[in-house]
């Protein structure tokens, strides 16, 4: 049970091709959500919008760190992960939309969707529900004596739950193979972290559950990911469920129409300075692994992919009425 | 007079409570400096202050817990649950502790809970529940569901008043939809108990409270432009208490009764008040009792769906001629 | 044949679907060693092991919730509250997570929540309770209450067998009184939604479930023997699904219904019953439909009070009386 | 956020007066539930039987260390802490046998009752919920500005629940005058420890909620008082939430219908050694606090209490059926 706050070396395991691949799901994921801020304007966005702007880097970096057949939990802020997952941006769109078509018929909204092949559970919106879920997966995995492993996100603020605290202690018991990252960006809505606990650092939550848990820099993109992936593997080979926190910053409100009163423009600005998605560039530049063709070369392919898919989503319809009937049972 | 939303009326109420009585405070999700959600409590806390406009961690049964806690002990808490479908978090402390503490130990546990209810905003599945039902059936628990802005204020007070544990459930579909003339200079105290009568009428009874008052007074228009029909429409205003001597008195003068609500069918609150009706006015009915509820599904989030699920006023009308038919 | 109590019929019925699919499995709280706080799983640790007999901490929330993620990887979990009324505690995870995995996402979520259910045992207000109509209310539970030895491991192994999530409300009061002789060579599957007539007859209907069919065929002998009534007792056996067909067939029949739960009276399900009967045979009815149930305040512990609140047999024929004479 | 786990010196602060009214409490409780086991078997019981054997100690000395004002919400196993709080044998009778003379007029069982005057708060049996409500206490005392504190009691199980979370982590965040006592006694039901969590040391689950986090040997009666008295007085000096870790064991099965099949006879033999009565009887004897007459004469007040409180009690008469209407509301 130690703590890293130190940017990890890039992990020997990545490639090249890897790298980039990374640097395509952080800026497709703010594409994405750039792109749905656009339709959230023009009114075609049925409900709110919740950003992840600042974030992008922790979730695709734990979520890269997974392997096929491990399977995870997101939060609104998870978009990211998803999209690593195999989420499709126009599913997301269509979801946002509320199409016919979406992966849950117009049924839920924004990214409360799932795909359990490959590898992604949806959220509910009751806060710290999805913890026992995902400690009830995790158990069919030891279960069975399958080696994979399971992941949770859960923010600073569901830490507060009952069901967060009943579902980590549940797979901490049980030693099953469940990540459990913690995603502290600061606020919960409008609440800071010092109004959610009086505790200095969320990863001694970990601890009291007698669990291993580490802290790291969640804007680093590759410090997450070397992190991430050790745990992973540690879970995956019997060592029990694991937290990570990772120390980031939630640069939009809680969704589109907050006003953002109670976040100060200095605290705003100095995280802007702080990009995950900046740095990496910065570093996978710095580094040689990437020229800026490479990225180039990246951008317009994610431009190309999101106005198609906005396109395939705007056709479609809503979904008939009578629809919303059945499925309730088997 | 002046004019004022639902909305605003709430925030009255709560203001004037507030200042009313130093043992009532507010505790809830962002209540504070964001002044709520939905800005219900705007300007409370630089008003009231940090010790009693609290921000709480997100801990709905700690919510309730603690407000039960400070009310054995003199208080008036006030528990803001972010959105009412959160209130499921608390069901075990409001059920098992906060309901049978009166009954079982002889203590007085004078909260109000109250959160923003129901749909018809696009809320989906886990933000526009309408969930009485699921606390009607306990003891020891009263209901209060507004459908003006007048009750909205006028029963959050009563609410913060009463020596029970209250839950309030405000429709945040008529928040800013509702506007009413109130007096600036008169006290408003609806009690609770006592159902309004929305409408006159003599040939059908609609029972109905909160945004469902609303649809059914449209489809009571309808019917009497349409039809010719005089419809009675009755908002219960509180579900527990009932009032069953409103009900029954308008079901012996019109002898055939419509029961609306928002919520699912199966297990929701029509079924008590056809059961109140057959043991109270059974041979005063000229047709059977019939309602109009929600679909038995979750609420889609779809526009088109949900809309499909929910009860409209078209639904009503179609249901009230059948029974005017009979 | 060998003579089984509920009891054991129930631990039967759980043995055989542990030993059938290997992905049945169980978890609760003190199941493993000490066999669970009634022992109907005693022996079930050294006959399945550790890794299906799964002693969890007191988490009733997460017991739910790990269920219901086994289940979509397609284990058939059975989570056993130690009382159910401890699972007021999962009432989030039921009516929020669970009750909706189907609907908003395609999600299989084949789970049975069982537990000790009901009164009559001096257990006090927690200890006591029959919470059928906290769940009643949310689309996507089954409900399922057996009353005899033989739906008890009838309706456990369809439960385990469903593609739904079933509740399954086992009554400690009938655990070791109700005996039964039960074939040894025959699978016993109770379908779920098949109401049972417990007691045929023709003037009047008494649609009960659980502990409560007893009580109703002790009243019906009694109205037999004293009044010359012929009384139909209708054993609803599961709430979700109702058996609609099988309650308005014996209204049409009878044209009087009495209906008898031990639950409290407001909101309770009597109330959704009364609305179906009158939607679907209005017509047939020859007497209001009228229930017998327990007072509404929660379950108090002296055996004068709770004898008082809990509905008996005594009270079955009284009302009974008032409808056969209308 | 230490950790003291050797006897204290006896604290200052307690005359021999003091001494020997500790010393009548735990020998009342003990005598209590000895009567009452009597009462089971003669059927004049109504529902189940629970027994604090072995953690009268803890029970007893924390509820002693407060002062009057100061208000407790106590378990199954702390009719020690109710009775130091002035709660009569005569009342625990009276509710064990369901009389209509009882707190409760026979509509709550055993010490399921509470007089906030006397300052104890009776629980319920959902385990976990009695911390939020106790945080509601404590709330209005930091609200009034009053000099008191509350004490919850929670079992090494309870700990488990999602209410105990949340209540713990709301009161640390508002810094209430709570002091939570944690009753490690090895077993929730038949469930040990090691089953219910993977942490180690109870107190650590404290730490996770950034409050002061103690534990002590139960067992050690004047230890347990002074470590108490500490963490009251600095709850009650403006410092927040407090929790205390007693370490002691329950001799006794869940209840008293239960085999214990669980538990080992060597466990048992060793716990009984380790008697907290026993320890503090010889404790004050050597310290020369107390002479065996003292004892004896406290034993015979005991002895006589009981058995009138049990004559009062039985010849009551259970409660008319028709008082169980009323008193829902107000
Ligand atoms: C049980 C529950 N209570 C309240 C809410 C309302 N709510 C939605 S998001 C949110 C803040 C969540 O904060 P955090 O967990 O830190 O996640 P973040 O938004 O920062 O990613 C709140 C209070 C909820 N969804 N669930
Ligand atoms: C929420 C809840 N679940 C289950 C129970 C049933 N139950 C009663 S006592 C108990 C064990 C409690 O253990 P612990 O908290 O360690 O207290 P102890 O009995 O050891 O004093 C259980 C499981 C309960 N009362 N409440
Ligand atoms: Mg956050
Ligand atoms: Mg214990």
């Amino acid at each position: 049970m130690e703590s890293a706050l130190t940017p990890a070396a890039p992990p020997a395991d990545l490639t090249q091709e890897n790298l980039l691949e990374i640097y395509y799901f952080l800026r497709l994921t703010r594409s994405l959500e750039e792109q749905l801020v656009n339709l959230y304007r023009q009114g075609k966005v049925i409900g709110g919008l919740y950003r992840s702007l600042g974030q992008e880097g922790e979730s695709v970096a734990t979520s890269y760190a997974l392997r096929p057949g491990d399977i995870l939990s997101p939060l609104i802020r998870n978009l990211g992960s998803m999209l690593v997952k195999g989420a499709q941006p126009v599913e997301v769109l269509r979801q946002y939309m509320a199409k016919t078509s979406s992966p849950t018929a117009g049924r839920e909204m924004n990214i409360h969707f799932n795909d359990l092949d490959k590898g992604f559970l949806g959220q509910i919106s009751h806060l710290g529900d999805m913890v026992p879920v995902m400690a009830g997966i995790a158990l069919t995995f030891k279960m069975r004596v399958e080696r994979r492993v399971g992941m949770v996100y859960v923010g600073d603020g569901a830490m507060s739950t009952g069901a967060f605290h009943e579902g980590v202690n549940f797979a901490a018991v049980q030693k099953l193979p469940l990540v459990v990252v913690v995603e502290n960006n600061g606020y919960a809505f409008s609440t800071p972290v010092h109004k959610q606990t009086r505790v200095a650092s969320l990863a001694d939550k970990g601890r009291s559950y007698g669990i291993a848990s580490y802290t790291v820099d969640g804007n680093d993109v590759l410090a997450v990911y070397g992190l991430a992936r050790q745990l992973i593997e540690a879970a995956r080979s019997g060592e029990g469920t694991q937290m990570l926190e990772v120390v980031t910053y939630r640069r939009k409100g809680h969704a589109e129409h907050d006003d953002q009163r109670y976040q100060s423009e200095e605290e705003l600005a100095l995280w802007e300075g702080n990009d995950p998605i900046d740095r990496y560039v910065s570093r996978i530049g710095d580094a040689g692994w990437a020229t800026p063709d490479d990225l180039e070369r990246i951008d317009s392919r994610i431009e190309r992919e999101i106005s198609e898919a906005v396109g395939t989503a705007e056709s479609d319809p809503l979904p008939e009425g009578e629809s919303a009937i059945g499925g309730v049972f088997a | 007079m002046a004019e004022v939303t639902y909305l605003e009326a709430l925030r009255q109420g709560l203001w004037e409570e507030l200042e009313r009585d130093e043992n009532v405070f507010m505790l809830g999700e962002d209540i504070g400096e964001y002044g709520g959600a939905f800005k219900v409590t705007e300007g409370f806390l630089e008003k009231f202050g940090a010790g009693r406009i609290i921000d709480t961690p997100i801990s709905e049964a700690a919510i309730v817990g603690a407000a039960a806690g400070a009310a054995h002990m003199g208080m008036r808490p006030i528990a803001e649950m972010q959105f009412i479908d959160f209130i499921s978090c608390a069901y075990d402390m409001l059920t098992n502790y906060v309901a049978t503490a009166r009954y079982r130990a002889g203590l007085a546990t004078p909260i109000v809970v109250r959160g923003p209810s129901g749909g018809y905003v696009r809320g989906g599945p886990f933000h526009s529940q309408m969930p009485e039902a699921a606390f009607f059936h306990t003891p020891g628990l009263k209901l209060v569901c507004p459908a003006t802005a007048r009750d909205a204020k006028g029963l959050i007070k009563s609410a913060v008043r009463d020596d029970d544990p209250v839950i309030y459930f405000e429709h945040k579909f008529l928040y800013r939809r509702i506007k009413e003339d109130l007096p600036d200079d008169e006290e408003i105290l609806t009690p609770i108990g006592k159902a309004r009568v929305a409408r006159e009428g003599s040939d059908l009874t609609i029972i109905t409270w909160s945004a469902m008052v609303w649809k059914c007074l449209d489809a009571a228009e309808e019917l009497a432009s349409s039809d010719g029909a005089s419809v009675e429409v009755l908002d219960l205003r509180s579900l527990i208490p009932m009032d069953d001597a409103a009900i029954l008195g308008s079901v012996r003068k019109t002898n055939r009764v419509l029961i609306v609500h928002e919520d699912t069918r199966t297990g929701g609150i029509a079924g008590e008040i056809t059961s109140r009706i057959n043991e109270g006015a059974f041979e005063w009915l000229d047709a059977p009792v019939r309602r109009v509820t929600a679909h038995d599904t979750p609420i889609p989030y779809a526009p088109t769906l949900e809309d499909y699920v929910l009860p409209g006023a078209d639904d009503v009308v179609e249901a009230a001629r059948l029974l005017l038919a009979y």
